[in-house]
């Protein structure tokens, strides 16, 4: 998921960099100095989320949660995924300093796309069907982020056109698996405490 | 349960040091025989939580040999066969429940060791009546009281079917009725135990032996109980 | 393969890792922020091996000279390399260009290979640049050190939250795997498998929430009213502008080197 | 401090349940005085935490009063005032201490009651001397022991010189020594405290008066210790 600096081409890096600004700025305007504690904790959840790492066939998959967390924290996913990946940059060397803007839109913006779809699903009375919209979420992401890290290979030079063609299929199992736990998360999170995702929050 | 005399338990020389801090646990030798119920008490801090999770390997120890009903554990793999024999019960029950409902809960044991849904939930009824809890299957587990929130814990242990219980403070944060009810069923149980509990009365009353842990050095309790001035 | 890498919360586990004192712990933060900044930016935008080598090297001195613990900082390097490795096999078999070897008819060129080649050194050296200048000061001190340099209140402060609780949170997870491994829990491909770790996410996502409501319970109680406070005494020094100055002189090397390389290929 | 002989704290009548479930508390009446120190004894799950929670309003009782300082409180308002003067110490210190360095916590406090920077760190500092805490001010809260948190929440309420200390489970997961540590600093205080504890010895030491709260119910604590049989 990360990218590393250097691969991309100078014009997707700085889109990516301008539309990591515009949607961090609107984060940050939705988001009272309130709900810091809040968010500040739930981006330390979806941090921790990267850490739990699921055996697939002979390999593994870490998680990525970007559907849930933009199905809880809307465009204030923004601020807190830029703030968590150049942690993961600064302290473990994950992707790259320049790219941040890119990577950033990469995963948040399908989390705040995310929002916006299963924004009436995951409010349904029903645990079940709320937890299916959670599903539809944790993949939707995925699929959206997959797709985006694509064209930002695929932008950025004729010769990344065939591992961006490569990122699509991979992805298809971290899918499959956010899915199913994103499908878990919300119908514990819907019969243990509904007003979390139920609550209005401005 | 055909271990004629062999012990269910046996720590040989186990050793312990958290990264940048002195060793907790120095050669801790410890022998577990069927139907005991082995009280270590000790300080905080002592090192008896640690000692637990390296029982059951949680944690690997750096030197020492934990034999568990007959097989020295080494690997992962080993750990999680005697991890079936014996139940562990934490300190704090929250650390515990996290499944929405009760019977989802208790379920997730047998569910691990391979049986199917139906008998799952046959078995976790069983023993959720066993312990008086019967009605509890659909509560919500974030929504319970203490005292409730450990017996599902023992619960979710006890429906392993465990031949050594490892109780991490039962009584911890539970009422005096609550304590007695805990007490009560314990008592009633066949399965051998270690326990680590600060509450004097309820060790006193439960305990076959009673040990000591301090300095990380494990000795029969001569003298059971010191105030503190 | 991913647990042997340096990819587990012990390597954050509050940012606590001890590193050995060095005169870079003595540089002012937002000098080496600023710094590592443009010398990403300066080494990116590099088009040419000379620069970028020049880059690297820069970047092994940093490390020397910040004492990094060599092997923690080759288990990070090496975690990013495996990517990288995947793109130096493919690149050279999708860039045209003059033929190296050919593998049932695809013929790998050797732009392609340079390609790949110039990308991991890129990306080496501002990850090492990164490690020495950067992750040797603590996450909080690079919180006040971003407010310095302007960066919005709010992320300052999102970011210093995030440092705080990862760490408790981070407990929390792991006491709540034990708990699950006790009971013969072991993950495999499987749907029980993803069931339960959504479940422990979601409870984990909920104990979270409570917390934060504690959290600013407490802040309530200490008279809040919407206002954050840094405590920041950062005051530039002698040192600081000298390493800026100089680091700043090597910076516009890099692009000289850069222009050179240029003169030479368009008089080739 | 010039309240003759009016009361610090008192509630009339206060109630309060959660959504979903049975009320906590029940028409509970209380009255704090000066330099006494209340201590409120109570099963787990009893209410005691809530109790606490609703004297400095941060949650908000449906029925009853709480007169603060002369003040009955009813607004958001009316209760910042009385958080000023009454300090509450939460029961898990890592709720408590949210900035990133031990100053800028204790520092945090004061800034808001409008100090100048200057002012709030002089007083930090001094405020950490006396509670033998100096030399921690630029220590980084989360990586601090049990009890260094405690002290350090200890401090980051007391810089606001309140008149009275709530304190909630104060030794929790503090081992002997550091629990000793405490005792003798709270002794030395002068304020008026309510204190939560499940630590007899530690409660008897402090107490001026003991209370009950159980079934919502909060009453004089007779005789204070039953053994259980
Ligand atoms: N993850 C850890 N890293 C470093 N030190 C630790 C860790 N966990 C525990 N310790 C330390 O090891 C010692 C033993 O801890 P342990 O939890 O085993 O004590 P305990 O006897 O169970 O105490 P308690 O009665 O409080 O439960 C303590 O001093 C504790 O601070
Ligand atoms: N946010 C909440 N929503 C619903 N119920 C709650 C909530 N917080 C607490 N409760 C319930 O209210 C009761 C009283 O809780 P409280 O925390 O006040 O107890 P306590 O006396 O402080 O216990 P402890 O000794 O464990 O701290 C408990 O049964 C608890 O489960
Ligand atoms: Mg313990
Ligand atoms: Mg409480």
């Amino acid at each position: 998921m990360h990218i590393v600096d250097g691969a991309l081409s100078v014009p997707v890096l700085v889109s990516g960099a301008v539309l990591a600004v515009v949607g961090v700025f609107i984060g940050l305007k939705k988001m009272d100095y309130d709900h810091l504690p809040l968010v500040g904790v739930l981006a330390s959840v979806f941090f921790i989320a990267s850490y739990i790492h699921l055996p697939l066939g002979f390999s593994s998959v870490h998680l990525i949660m970007n559907g849930l967390l933009g199905i809880i924290l809307g465009w204030v996913a923004f601020p807190a995924l830029l703030v968590a990946l150049l942690l993961q940059v600064i302290f473990f060397g994950f992707g790259g300093l320049l790219v941040l803007g890119v990577n950033t839109v990469n995963i948040a913006l399908p989390a705040v796309i995310i929002y916006y779809l299963c924004y009436k699903g995951i409010r349904h009375e029903s645990a079940k069907v709320a937890a299916i919209w959670g599903a539809i979420g944790g993949a939707g992401a995925i699929i959206i982020t997959s797709v985006m890290v694509a064209f930002s290979l695929a932008l950025s030079g004729e010769s990344f056109v065939l591992a961006a063609k490569a990122v699509l299929p991979a992805h298809i199992p971290i899918m499959i698996v956010e899915g199913f736990v994103s499908y878990a998360a919300v119908y514990l999170i819907h019969t243990v405490k509904p007003e979390f995702i139920t609550k209005e929050k401005s | 349960m055909t271990y004629s005399n062999q012990p269910l338990i046996k720590i040989e020389n186990l050793s312990y040091a958290y990264p940048r801090r002195g060793s907790v646990l120095k050669a801790i030798n410890f022998v577990l025989h069927r139907s005991e119920r082995v009280v270590i008490n000790g300080d905080n801090g002592a090192g008896k939580t640690t000692l637990l999770h390296l029982i059951v390997g949680l944690k690997k120890a750096k030197q020492g040999d934990i034999i568990g009903f007959g097989e020295n554990c080494k690997t992962e793999k080993q750990f999680n066969q005697l991890r079936a024999k014996a139940g562990l019960l934490f300190q704090d029950p929250d650390d515990q429940l996290f499944c929405p409902t009760v019977l989802e809960d208790v379920m997730f044991g047998p569910l691990n060791l391979g049986l199917t849904k139906q008998q799952a939930i046959e078995k976790s009824l069983q023993t959720l009546k066993q312990l008086g809890m019967q009605g509890f299957e659909s509560r919500i587990t974030h929504q319970l009281s203490g005292g409730e929130k450990r017996m599902i814990t023992l619960a979710s242990v006890l429906v392993m079917e465990p031949q050594v219980l490892i109780l991490d403070e039962p009584t911890n944060a539970l009422d005096e009725k609550a304590k007695m009810r805990l007490l009560n069923v314990l008592q009633a149980l066949p399965q051998a135990m270690i326990i680590i509990s600060h509450d004097k009365i309820f060790s006193d009353q439960l305990a076959t032996r009673q040990l000591n842990l301090q300095d990380g050095l494990l000795t029969e309790a001569s003298n059971p109980a010191v105030a503190v001035a | 393969m991913s647990q042997g890498l340096e990819h587990s919360l012990t390597s954050w586990s509050g940012q606590a890792l001890k590193h050995q004192a060095s005169w870079i712990d003595a540089i002012d933060a937002r000098v080496r922020v600023v710094c590592s900044g443009l010398f990403a930016l300066v080494v990116v935008l590099s088009s040419h091996f000379v620069p970028t080598l020049v880059g690297l090297l820069a970047a092994f001195i940093l490390v020397k000279s910040s004492k990094l613990n060599i092997k923690r900082t080759l288990r990070r390097v090496i975690a990013m390399d495996l990517f990288m490795l995947t793109l130096i096999c493919v690149l050279p078999f999708t860039t045209p260009g003059d033929a190296m070897f050919s593998v049932f008819g695809f013929d790998a060129s050797w732009q392609g290979l340079a390609h790949a080649l110039l990308i991991t050194i890129k990306a080496n050296a501002v990850l090492l640049v990164l490690f020495s200048l950067v992750a040797t000061m603590s996450a909080s001190t690079l919180g006040h050190a971003l407010a310095h340099l302007k960066v919005p209140d709010k992320l300052v402060h999102l970011m210093l939250f995030m440092v705080r609780y990862l760490d408790v949170i981070s407990q929390e997870y792991k006491k709540m795997r034990r708990a699950m491994q006790a009971r013969a829990f072991v993950l495999r491909t499987n749907q029980h498998t993803w069931k339960s770790i959504g479940y422990l996410f979601g409870m984990l996502l909920i104990r979270s929430v409570e917390r934060a409501e504690r959290i600013s319970g407490a802040m309530k109680c200490r008279g809040f009213c919407g206002r954050y406070y840094l405590n920041d005494d950062m005051k530039m020094r002698r040192v600081d502008a000298i390493f800026g100055f100089a680091f700043f002189c090597f910076l516009i090397l890099l692009i000289g080197l850069n222009i050179d390389d240029l003169f030479k290929s368009t008089a080739d």
